[in-house]
């Protein structure tokens, strides 16, 4: 392993730097739009067959 | 006197053209997939990044050669997730497959943030080697176009309310940008040879050597799979919206009144 | 052969909503169907589907006798919407001249048509300035202008009042008795034997993809 | 068919002049925007005079962005295309005859004004013909694109902008063969396939957009 970049160490670490940022940001941003979708989704399912449970109830 | 034919209950069965094209099933057939793609692409950028920094140096562009490894993988899937959303729109297009909208949409922002990566990497590589942060050669100015599309593709795509009408028109787009993407690659190479006394790019590119040919392999290897994973992700994410504005209209539909 | 229209298994979609499911009708010449159900049920989507403006999710629509091309539907009906379809801009005259020469009537029936809908102290203004009621007569000039056998009509009463109703209602008259068909969404009854098609909401089930 | 076809041209470009809406805008636009140029740059006439073709282009392709929002839009928003249906012509022609109807009213008067615009910022007069028929073409690929653009816009919020965003990387093709052909003359190199490739791009243009418009009408009005 070489980590020592010499004069270099602003380019390349930047570039490593902005792309581990971006990727990381998307990934994240994706996966937590992934679930609260799945949660908002799944509350109204569970209100829509709650309602359903009370009218067969009555 | 009135007509016998009354419309009978709405119930729709999905029409089912190809196996997977059912969002249900897409949905129940990837969903245990991911935890393993997520862990194959984590793994290959532990040893992509590992090879990155344990390769040699070159012996012309020192250290600067690092940057590589990440910049042609971005370069190469900001083309690629082009593709892929050219392919799906023609499907949501001609097979008016929800899911290939689905697919298409999802694809868009993982594009627009490889091309830019591409680009940022690129003007960061170009500084050290050429003493220069942006070079009008024919490669970059294409690389920018390409970012252009995908920010107008996501920008129409936000400004049209409707859901069907936003898939459509932005496949139409998809295609269109398909067809006229080597017109505009071939339009700006063409401008690049009349100008070609500024350029400082050779035409060819840097040539690889066996040495870096490994890191660059996984490296690409690796963001193909990041791309993979997240395309996954963010279809099933459009797949449950939908299915959430689908039972709400059901539900306003129902508790609407006259 | 004479003109009717037959909707087999129709179905109709808005958005991802389904909101007609297997309908089956058929029109025959000097027939008017009236459409009724409450808002929302469908009934301009339907009109819509009739003119070939939105294909159906399934089913098919036949105008005439044996298919349903896209322009031959267009060029056998007249279709009047909500909106009237004329620009604000633009004088009467102008705009009732370019119905006329697009829609392929001559000056003749042009002519006859202002005459028989009392357009002519309107010509010479511009159809941003007209009421509700005048903008509609303005539109039902071209059922004049140009003769086909379809008239597909959505809410036509609604804009005029009870001279002019009663003067649409003598036009349909005279358009059946022709052997024209109509399809006419409608609130309140039409004044004059019609079949009636009444639309009710469909239940929906589970959320609708594609 | 063709008495509905002209009228149908006849009623758009009566709409594009009335209260000289279109033309007018477009020409004083062409004309501030090229005045900016040796504002912004300084009077000198060497520098003006080989910038002087590029820039014609690139104000060309921003100057026929001006009316395109409103191409489709107004005859969308007051129901004339329910009429315009139901007449002989497919909705690919009639999507032409209205991209045609405003080109004769912005793009061909642009096209008249590019050679004069380019002699005031230096460029040799003997290029003037040459630059008319660049422009004629160009303006016209411009329009038809331009006219994609605006269908697929149709019925969504912020119309003008966005156009400009999803139209401009296609004008890169023309503006880039346009400006090579002015600069090829002026530099007296072989003008035969900047020529040729700005036709050809104009011919491409002319057969993929109708269709392209079809469509994305058809998908805005069912």
């Amino acid at each position: 392993m070489d980590l020592d970049m010499g004069k270099y160490a602003f380019y390349v670490w930047g570039c490593y730097g902005v792309s581990a940022v971006a990727l990381i940001g998307l990934t994240v941003l994706s996966v937590v739009a992934h679930r609260d979708r799945a949660a908002k989704l799944k509350a109204l399912q569970e209100t829509l067959a709650a309602e359903k449970a009370q009218k067969v109830d009555a | 006197m009135a007509l016998a034919a009354y419309p009978r209950n709405a119930y729709e069965k999905p029409m089912i053209i190809s196996w997977l094209a059912n969002p249900e099933r897409f949905s129940k057939v990837f969903a245990p997939v991911r935890p393993y793609l997520a862990a194959a692409t984590a793994i290959l950028f532990v040893w992509g990044l590992y090879l990155c920094f344990a390769s040699p140096e070159d012996y012309q562009q020192g250290d600067t050669v690092r940057i590589m490894y990440i910049h042609v993988p971005a370069a190469w899937m900001g083309l690629f997730t082009y593709l892929v959303m050219g392919v799906s729109s023609f499907f949501g297009l001609i097979f008016r497959h929800a899911l290939a909208d689905a697919a298409a949409k999802a694809a868009a922002p993982i594009g627009a943030v490889f091309t830019a990566l591409a680009l940022v990497t690129g003007s960061l590589w170009g500084k050290p080697m050429w003493g220069t942060w942006w070079e009008w050669d024919g490669r970059m100015t294409s690389v920018l176009v390409l970012f252009l599309f995908y920010i107008g593709y996501m920008a129409l795509h936000a400004s049209i309310e409707d859901e069907m009408r936003a898939a459509k028109s932005t496949a139409i787009l998809a295609l269109i940008g398909l067809v006229n993407l080597p017109i505009i690659k071939f339009s700006v190479d063409w401008w690049n040879t009349l100008h070609q006394g500024a350029s400082v790019f050779r035409a060819d590119g840097p040539t690889v050597a066996p040495a870096m040919l490994w890191p660059l392999l996984i490296m690409a290897l690796a963001y193909h799979l990041l791309f993979i994973w997240l395309w996954l992700v963010r279809i099933d994410s459009e797949i449950l919206s939908r299915k959430y504005n689908g039972l709400r209209a059901r539900i306003s539909f129902r508790e609407g009144g006259a | 052969m004479p003109f009717a229209i037959r909707v087999e298994g129709l179905s109709l979609k808005k958005g991802y909503k389904l909101l007609i499911s297997e309908l089956n009708f058929e029109v025959g010449p000097g027939e008017c169907v009236a459409l009724t159900g409450a808002n929302g049920v469908g009934k301009t989507t339907l009109l819509r589907a009739l003119a070939g403006f939105a294909p159906p999710h399934s089913g098919s629509i036949r105008i005439g006798d044996d298919n349903s091309d896209d322009s031959i539907v267009a060029s056998n009906s007249h279709y009047l919407g909500h909106a009237e379809s004329l620009s604000p801009s633009r004088r009467v005259d102008q705009e009732l001249s370019f119905q006329c020469a697009y829609l392929g009537g001559t000056a003749q029936t042009l002519a006859e048509a202002v005459g028989k809908l009392r357009l002519n102290g309107l010509l010479d203004l511009e159809t941003r300035m007209l009421s509700a009621g005048q903008k509609r007569r303005l539109s039902l000039a071209r059922l004049l202008m140009v003769r086909r056998p379809v008239w597909l009509l959505d809410e036509p009463m609604s804009p005029l009042d009870a001279e002019h109703r009663a003067s649409l209602a003598g036009m349909m008259q005279t358009h059946l008795s022709e052997g024209g068909l109509i399809v006419c969404a409608v609130h309140d009854p039409l004044p004059f034997e019609t079949r009636e098609l009444r639309l009710v909401r469909a239940e929906i089930g589970e959320a609708v993809y594609g | 068919m063709i008495p509905a076809a002209l009228a149908l041209l006849k009623r758009d470009l009566s709409l594009a002049f009335a209260r000289g809406g279109g033309p007018v805008l477009a020409a004083g636009f062409y004309i501030t925007l090229m005045a900016m140029v040796p504002l912004s740059l300084g009077p000198d006439a060497q520098t003006l005079s080989r910038i002087a073709p590029g820039l014609t282009w690139l104000c060309l392709a921003l100057a026929s962005l001006l009316s395109l929002e409103r191409l489709f839009e107004r005859d969308y928003e007051d129901g004339v295309f329910d009429l315009l249906r139901t007449g002989p012509l497919a909705l690919e022609a009639v999507a032409l005859l209205k991209c045609l109807a405003q080109w004769l009213g912005t793009g061909l008067i642009l096209s008249l004004m590019t050679p004069v615009v380019m002699i005031i910022l230096g460029a040799p007069a003997d290029a003037a013909g040459l630059s008319l028929i660049a422009a004629l073409i160009g303006s016209l690929s411009f329009s038809l694109i331009g006219g994609v653009g605006a269908s697929l816009t149709l019925g969504s919020r912020k119309g003008g902008v966005l156009i400009a965003l999803l139209v401009l990387p296609f004008y890169v093709p023309p503006v880039i063969f346009g400006a090579g052909l002015m600069d090829a003359y002026v530099t007296g190199a072989p003008i035969a396939q900047a020529l040729g490739l700005l036709g050809a791009y104009g011919l491409f243009a002319l057969a993929l957009s109708p269709i392209a418009m079809g469509a994305a009408l058809r998908s805005a009005l069912n």
